[in-house]
């Protein structure tokens, strides 16, 4: 079959179990899949970016997806006046301090040699981390102080919002679309910063690399309550699109959701997914147009090359560094625009949900499935694991009936199967997964 | 006409679903000989020592060893059979040492292999300076020896090696050779693929020259040698 | 009619040992209400379980989806977790104006959260449970302790909570450490608790999580002999693990001195699962809420039977115990005020919460049982 | 043009290059011969920066460049092949010359994204110079092939065949002959006398093969154990006695099996 | 002043559990080292594979326990340690055999395997839990200690306790041993020989004579060996639960690239990297400082230079600096 039309048919068969979701199980859920279907892409297409190109083995994925979480907060919540006023100051001028530290760590290191240069950074780093905390402490206990139940944060930077309408219902926030960006920046400053010091390490150790460092920006989110809240979760965050409450107490909406024959629930559910829909596949669309452009272009080549083979593209003038930590930068912005999003989905911040299994080792699945190196191919399988991870749960349980469906009502085994189902849905995806790659082994979409 | 002791017999087929890279050739030792095949870059001389050592698909054509048909074998099973290889590319264990590439060389072997050992080392004794270094850290004639001594280890009924002298010193290169034509002289068929190939042919029995998976001529060292023809197009005049 | 109740708790994931008995424990409650008839006339209660996975949003809002707009569902009993929880809230049940009855889902966080009356819990609030720990320690003259608490929101919140409260009555709490759940080691957590000291240990975490590990390395290390245990910490798990090692320990979890949280337990041992399971009885209460709440608004729409969840939760009214469901629903259709007991003591408050009532254990002999209620 | 002064490397204990002093003229192709583990491959990669030396320096046309990394060294002339081929394995033929010019305004992103025509001028322009190339190393049928897939020799051509995809000042050549049929070994050698003479490459040439360090190079340095042993012409080398003893030998000594 | 007290302090709080857990990570290190040193993939499913092995081992353990046979004052666990490896290995070879068999014959790329071993993960974490289901279990039985905090104080008059676990002794034995046999093994034997070259030169292990797939049964023999035995002997210390030995992956994985990829030594060093560095960089130094300081000079605060809330991302900031300097792990490890 000629690879053009096999693409587009598996995109159509993508698009033929998203129909069959809404037939069968109605159509919010599978505009509801279809959401988060897109921001897992556009977090597979980040990742490709950084594998399929490059080969850069990141799989610190959860902690741009985190920061880019973060920005939400930092960007769409109201700022929490009392809590700036308590210890803003202070807590800057800790981290400020900190960042000094380090960077005095560093220049020390450069000027000085041999037995001082250890001494003089470990003096450095000593004293620096007391005085760090010292100021740093103070001002984050008057902060969380502020309220700690509800707020105990700084609280972002929307001085705007929330909007109410005259009947005191929710509008939508436009502001909030600002934290996308701003997810990407954030994620692209913390790549900067660890592409820095760990891209020098190969394959599995720059791994495990990002890895920890992906765990170490959820520590901090976790525990560093004066930022988001930490584990107490953030709640409420703005949206880009209509309320559907508000939706539902409109009577233009409800006459207009009358005028289609539908009733002013399922109207307003569908409408305000469709609002996210068309929002989420513009960022992917513009995201997949610029990946698509680089990889065919001769930067594209370039990278390949280095992907190939550093040392022959090294001598052959190409800066291997640089490239490296450009597109480390990039691949981790576009995961922080994807977190931001996912995030803006949710409505609120959990750090707690953070976990490796859910926001990167499921990516990776999406990317390898899909066919890495190919950014169409990270979009399908963004969109058709989703579907899976999703979908297997339902699955579980119809193959556990399936299966006890012999066995007499109230058997044992029975019973036990049945209650076991809800793990199948975790055997479910290994077993749909070890076929996939059983049968097309380099992806869906293999690279050219 | 009896068989000779190893013989891929008008061998055709390529690597994997790719096309044909060998068609209908045939290259052969028979004991005591040495055999050498040239040819231009890409013409299939690798690809031809593999077909014969089973490494890829041979779609028609058979190998024989000693009059046994063997195109069925695996590689591992070849070996058994005393055959011995060495390739052109990736031809040591480049993570373990000098002395563990040439223990494994000798892996199918029962008896006591130090006496081989001692003669490897005699013959390169750079290697026995270097035994306890990782093979991947040897320079590129190093390796060479290396990879060379490796299959001499096995003890092989047929010996087939893919240009043993590329990137040896020419001192090397002629105790190689010695050594070479020392063991074809206990009897066991040397296949060889050489681009020396003024040098080979002086102590070739027999040479093929391979074009585009083909043979193109054949006869005894000497009289390729003095094939005007051959000489201009595959010899380098 | 059929009236469908999702079931949305974390079978996968950190709490994927404590959610099937509290799975079970709401279906229990359905199927006696099935079996009794009562409801609405003569309607039948189904159970559509859907996967929280406790940690993440998405594909809990997925499953919540399903169950809301596929399914149907009347309600939602769930969801377990905070996080979760939030996001089926803000994303689904308000969408779709669906009720939904946490049974564990204990952050503050929630309290504040915009519900179009649709969202209520039957498990207590943190801040009161401080008081409750506070108030026990104190009787026994206990003046400094260290304390450790899982690190989510439900452990975070109780931390801080009873550490104001303890504090602001002349106590002091020597460290304040956060434990992962579901780790393997807790070790440097015991070191550090260990060493900053106090008369007694505060496991704010969970009996079957991190909560046990602590417990074990504290014993086994001597770091600790003596411990407090709240809400999440109490089951029947505590005798099997450590038995008489915990001797003179003590703790409170909801419960009131009503025969309804005994009479729970023998329910569910007959019905064959673990009834002192943490959360099991709220997440009995609260199917069971949902249920007397139809009966009462005579709908089993949302939109009308929210606004009943507390007159049958709260006096006045006769009061139902577990197991008695049937006479309840007979005194609504009647037009009898019912008080809601149940297996926890359900009392709604403020923003429909469990205002919470405790009863407190200690251990002898190896195993623990009520001493009191607080 | 450069000058190697006192160059040592070290792996471990051991010294792989050890004092070596070396001069390479502007203009000139000079041969570095020596016995296999002599050091030739590491004084390379430590001039062409893919290695630190332990200590010395090195100097091209009066600038310091010791330690400068490879690529930066690529911009400043310096190209090299490798002893064993390092080939862009997965990419084509042809892609494997075309990603070696520097400076090509395709490969900035911003360009990628929004460049106008001019990178598909670019392109085609670089198409066909890696065309020629292929043409001359008669591999030019292999051109979509996977580089990957070439035999042992086209691999070494293909080597070759990048440094001339751009003008370079100075081309280090690992053992380019090793490998390679030795027809086509003198169309090679001719090229780089062209290259040589018409655009003043200069050459460094490793080889094991003395007819064609003969046909090429005017000085030839001989290397052993790290250092240099003897320099000069190919004649005063093959004359020189050390060189015969560690390098050259004195040919086989089974002959006679041959001449039976 | 009171040195003794400060010394038995330190070992009790920090040593002791540092030794234990470190020996825990480590064995199942080896069991990734080795995956990733042979079959040269980092192997996702290791967790489920102890978590497996472990679920047979208890199995047997509850039948020994029913036929009444114990072993002394050893858990019974260990004598059922054989059964549990027995179906481990007889479970990986099947797996082996269905599954990545295919990979390999195909010479997919590492991380294909890796994506594979997740599927193998996911498909394993259910089956096991099916088996066993998701409750913690404690199956520990026997003398529990060596000595306990308690009867130390008594013994010596010291105020501070130490506490030594059976099972704790055991694992730093067992982990000692099995490190010194892999690497003899690997490195002095034949067949880990063989093993080695086949992880270096597939095609020319083959031209050697070497069986592929002789090498690929004993490399999962071993590690199945190794995943129980890791297994059992964290589940005895601590308990048994499906789900933490999932999560036990991660600082397994650390041990292990920390230690060196591939390099049996590199498992433990890195295995006793992950525990210290977790277990004293949060260590309220507090208690050892008031025995070894003058009172006037006792600290107020706690000494502690990170709340334990960071314990992880303190032990990754290790694990990172480490890798910094020795960007293969601490014993140069290989890498794809
Ligand atoms: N990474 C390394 N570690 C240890 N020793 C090394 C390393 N690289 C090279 N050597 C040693 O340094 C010496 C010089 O090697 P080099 O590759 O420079 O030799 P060469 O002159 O190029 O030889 P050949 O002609 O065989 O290519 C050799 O003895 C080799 O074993
Ligand atoms: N693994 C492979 N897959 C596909 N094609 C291959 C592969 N290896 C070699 N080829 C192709 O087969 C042809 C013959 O290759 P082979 O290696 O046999 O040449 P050779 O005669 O040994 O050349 P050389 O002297 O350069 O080593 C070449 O055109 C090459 O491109
Ligand atoms: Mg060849
Ligand atoms: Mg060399």
């Amino acid at each position: 079959m000629n690879p053009a039309l096999k693409n587009t048919l598996l995109f159509c068969f993508v698009g033929f179990l998203l129909l069959i979701t809404g037939i069968l199980q109605g159509w919010n859920s599978a505009l509801f899949i279809l959401n988060m279907g897109l921001v897992s892409s556009i977090l597979a297409l980040g990742v490709n970016l950084q594998w399929g190109f490059a080969g850069l083995f990141n799989i610190g994925v959860m902690g741009f997806v985190a920061l880019g979480g973060l920005a939400t907060v930092l960007v769409g919540m109201p700022p929490v006046g009392e809590a700036w006023s308590a210890g803003a100051l202070q807590v800057f001028a800790g981290l400020a301090l900190g960042a000094g530290t380090v960077v005095g760590a560093v220049v020390i290191r450069k000027k000085l040699v041999g037995r001082a240069r250890t001494f003089g950074t470990l003096a450095i780093l000593v004293i620096g981390f007391f005085v760090f905390r010292a100021v740093f402490d103070a001002g984050v206990v008057a902060i969380e102080a502020v309220d700690p139940a509800l707020t105990g944060n700084l609280g972002g930077i929307n001085i705007f919002g929330p909007h109410r309408d005259a009947n005191d219902m929710l509008l939508p926030d436009y502001f909030i679309l600002l934290a996308w960006p701003m997810g990407g920046l954030l994620a692209a400053g913390a790549a900067w910063i660890i592409g820095k010091t760990a891209l020098g390490l190969r394959s599995d150790y720059l791994a495990i690399a990002t890895l920890g460092i992906a765990e170490i920006i959820i520590a901090v989110m976790k525990n560093e309550d004066w930022l988001a809240r930490g584990v107490k979760n953030v709640n409420g965050l703005p949206r880009p699109v209509p309320y559907e409450v508000t939706l539902q107490s409109d009577p233009g909406f409800i006459a207009r959701a009358a005028s289609w024959g539908l009733d002013p629930v399922t109207a307003s559910t569908i409408y305000t997914k469709l609002c996210y829909t068309v929002l989420f596949a513009a960022v992917l669309l513009i995201l997949l147009w610029l990946a698509q452009k680089a990889l065919n272009s001769p930067w594209g080549r370039m990278m390949r090359a280095i992907r190939d083979n550093e040392t022959a593209a090294e001598a052959m003038g190409k800066d291997v560094t640089a490239r490296h930590l450009q597109i480390f930068i990039l691949g981790s912005a576009i995961c922080g625009i994807a977190g931001a999003m996912m995030t803006t989905l949710d409505g609120q911040l959990t750090p707690t949900s953070y976990q490796p299994l859910r926001f990167t080792f499921l990516i990776w699945v999406m990317v390898i499935v899909g066919g890495s190196g190919n950014n169409f191919g990270s979009v399908l399988g963004g969109l058709l694991i989703w579907w899976l991870w999703v979908q297997v749960e339902p699955m579980g349980l119809w193959v556990m009936n399936l299966l006890t469906s012999g066995l007499a009502d109230g058997s044992a085994l029975k019973d036990h199967m049945i209650e076991s189902a809800a793990h199948m849905r975790l055997l479910t995806m290994g077993v749909v997964l070890l076929l996939v790659l059983r049968f097309s082994p380099r992806g869906l979409i293999p690279e050219r | 006409m009896s068989d000779p002791f190893l013989i891929g017999d008008a061998m055709t087929g390529g690597y994997g679903k790719g096309p044909d890279i060998l068609h209908g050739c045939t290259i052969a030792a028979e004991k005591g000989e040495i055999a050498v095949i040239v040819g231009p870059n890409g013409a299939g001389k690798s690809t031809a020592m593999k077909a014969v050592f089973g490494m890829l698909n041979v779609n028609s054509g058979s190998v024989r060893l000693d009059g046994e048909d063997i195109t069925r074998l695996t590689p591992q099973e070849r070996v058994v059979k005393g055959m011995g290889f060495v390739p052109q590319t990736s031809n040591i264990f480049t993570s373990m040492t000098v002395e563990e590439n040439l223990e494994m060389g000798a892996f199918i072997r029962r008896d006591d292999f130090r006496d081989t050992m001692t003669q490897i080392y005699d013959l390169f004794p750079i290697l026995k300076e270097k035994r306890n270094q990782a093979a991947g850290e040897l320079s590129g004639g190093q390796r060479q020896q290396v990879a060379v001594g490796r299959a001499l280890m096995t003890k092989p009924k047929v010996l087939m090696l893919d240009e043993p002298t590329a990137g040896v010193s020419p001192i090397v290169m002629d105790e190689l050779f010695d050594r070479i034509i020392e063991v074809a002289r206990t009897g066991i068929p040397i296949l060889m693929v050489e681009q020396n190939a003024r040098q080979a042919l002086e102590i070739a029995d027999k040479a093929y020259v391979l074009v585009q998976g083909r043979n193109a001529h054949t006869g005894t060292g000497k009289e390729l040698l003095a094939d005007e023809e051959v000489r201009r197009s595959f010899l380098g005049g | 009619e059929d009236v469908k109740i999702g079931v949305i708790l974390g079978f996968t994931g950190p709490l994927e040992s404590i959610t099937p008995a509290m799975g079970a424990g709401a279906e229990m409650a359905m199927a006696e209400v099935t079996a009794s008839g009562a409801l609405l006339d003569g309607s039948t209660v189904t159970s559509v379980r859907g996967d929280s996975t406790c940690i993440d949003a998405g594909a809990a809002t997925a499953a919540a989806e399903r169950l809301v707009t596929s399914d149907a569902v009347n309600a939602i009993m769930g969801a377990d977790c905070s996080g979760v929880t939030g996001a089926i809230l803000q994303n689904v049940a308000r969408a779709n104006g669906v009720v939904m009855i946490s049974p564990s889902a204990t952050s503050p966080g929630l309290s504040s959260a915009e519900d179009d009356g649709l969202f209520f819990r039957t498990a207590p609030s943190d801040a009161r449970q401080g008081v409750i720990i506070t108030e026990i320690l104190q009787s026994r003259g206990v003046e400094q302790v260290a304390l450790t608490y899982t690190n989510n929101d439900y452990g975070k919140g109780l931390a801080d909570a009873f550490q104001a409260a303890f504090e602001a009555a002349g106590g002091s709490v020597t460290i304040s450490a956060a434990h992962e759940d579901g780790k393997a080691d807790y070790s440097a957590e015991v070191g550090a608790l260990a060493s900053a000291g106090g008369e007694v240990l505060v496991v704010a975490g969970y009996v079957d999580q991190g909560g046990s590990g602590i417990v074990r390395s504290s014993l086994d290390s001597g770091a600790f002999d003596t411990f407090y245990f709240p809400d999440g910490m109490v089951g029947t798990k505590l005798n099997d693990n450590f038995g008489a090692e915990l001797n003179g320990s003590y703790g409170a979890y909801p419960g009131t001195d009503s025969a309804g949280a005994a009479k729970f337990v023998e329910l569910a041992e007959a019905a064959g699962f673990d009834g002192t399971g943490a959360f099991a009885p709220e997440s009995y209460d609260a199917a069971a809420l949902i249920m007397l709440a139809m009966q009462a608004a005579g709908s089993s729409n949302s939109a009308d039977f929210k606004d009943h969840v507390f007159d049958v939760a709260n006096a006045p009214g006769v009061e139902i115990f577990p197991g008695e469901l049937a006479k309840g629903l007979e005194l609504i259709a009647a037009g009898t005020d019912i008080d809601y007991v149940g297996a926890s003591a359900v009392e709604l408050i403020g923003p429909g919460e469990s205002a919470g009532n405790y009863q407190e254990i200690e251990f002898a002999d190896g195993v623990y049982s009520t001493i009191g209620y607080r | 043009m450069i000058v190697v002064e006192n160059l040592v490397k070290t792996f471990g204990g051991f010294h792989a290059v050890d004092g070596a002093s070396l001069r390479i003229e502007q203009g000139s192709i000079t041969g570095l011969i020596g016995p296999n583990g002599a050091g030739k491959t590491t004084l390379f990669n430590v001039i062409a920066g893919v290695l630190k030396p332990t200590s010395g320096r090195v100097t091209m046309m009066g600038e310091d460049i010791t330690g400068l990394p490879p690529h930066e060294l690529f911009h400043k002339g310096l190209l090299r092949t490798f002893q064993i081929a390092h080939e862009f394995s997965s990419m084509t033929v042809r892609e494997n010359l075309m990603m070696v010019p520097g400076a090509q305004s395709g490969e900035t992103l911003w360009n990628a994204w929004f460049g106008r025509k001019g990178i598909a001028q670019e392109e085609r322009a670089l198409m066909a110079k890696a065309d020629e190339v292929l043409e001359f190393l008669t591999i030019d049928h292999l051109k979509d092939e996977k580089a990957g897939n070439l035999s042992g020799g086209q691999k070494k051509l293909l080597e070759l065949g990048r440094t001339m995809m751009v003008d370079a000042k100075i081309v280090f050549l690992d053992e380019v002959g090793a490998g390679v049929n030795r027809t086509l070994l003198n169309t090679i050698g001719d090229a780089i006398i062209r290259l040589n003479k018409e655009r003043n490459y200069t050459f460094v040439v490793i080889e094991h093969d003395m007819d064609f360090i003969g046909r090429l190079c005017d000085p030839v340095i001989c290397m052993a154990e790290g250092h240099v042993l003897a320099e000069g012409t190919l004649a005063e080398i093959k004359a020189n006695e050390q060189v015969i003893e560690a390098y050259l030998g004195t040919g086989l000594k089974n002959k006679d099996k041959v001449m039976s | 002043m009171d040195y003794l007290n400060a010394l038995v302090a330190f070992l009790n709080f920090v040593f002791v559990p540092g030794l234990a857990y470190g020996a825990q990570l480590a064995i199942g290190a080896l069991g990734v080292t080795l995956i990733y040193g042979i079959l040269r993939f980092s192997n996702f499913a290791h967790g489920d594979t102890m978590a497996f092995g472990t679920a047979m081992t208890i199995i047997g353990t509850n039948a020994l326990l029913a036929l009444g046979i114990t072993f002394g004052p050893l858990p019974t666990a260990l004598l059922a340690l054989p059964f549990g490896i027995g179906a481990t290995i007889l479970l990986v070879l099947f797996i082996d055999w269905l599954v990545y068999k295919f990979y390999r014959d195909q010479k997919a790329k590492p991380v294909i395997l890796v994506i594979v071993s997740m599927g193998v993960m996911f498909v394993m974490n259910g089956v096991v839990r099916f088996i066993i289901g998701v409750r913690d279990i404690q199956f520990a039985d026997g003398e529990r200690f060596l000595i306990t905090a308690r009867d130390f104080k008594e013994m010596t008059g010291l105020d501070e306790g130490l506490a030594i676990k059976t099972t704790q002794a055991i694992t730093v034995v067992v982990a000692l041993i099995a490190m010194a046999l892999l690497f003899w093994f690997l490195n002095k034997t034949r067949t880990g020989k063989s093993m080695r070259a086949f992880s270096d030169n597939e095609d020319l292990a083959l031209l050697s004579g070497i069986n592929p797939d002789w090498v690929v049964k004993v490399t999962w023999m071993i590690v199945a060996a190794l995943a129980t035995t890791a297994g059992v002997l964290y589940g005895l210390d601590k308990s048994f639960k499906a789900f933490t030995y999932f999560q036990l992956l991660l600082p397994i994985f650390a041990a292990a690239i920390v230690g060196g990829l591939g390099n049996p030594l590199g498992a433990i060093a890195g295995g006793f990297v992950i525990a210290f560095s977790e277990v004293t960089i949060t260590y309220a130094w507090k208690k050892v400082l008031v025995y070894l300081l003058p009172e006037n000079l006792e600290p107020d605060g706690l000494v502690q230079l990170m709340s334990t809330d960071y314990k992880f991302a303190v032990s990754f900031a290790i694990l990172i600096i480490v890798l910094l300097f020795k960007p293969t792990g601490l014993f140069k490890g290989q890498s794809v």
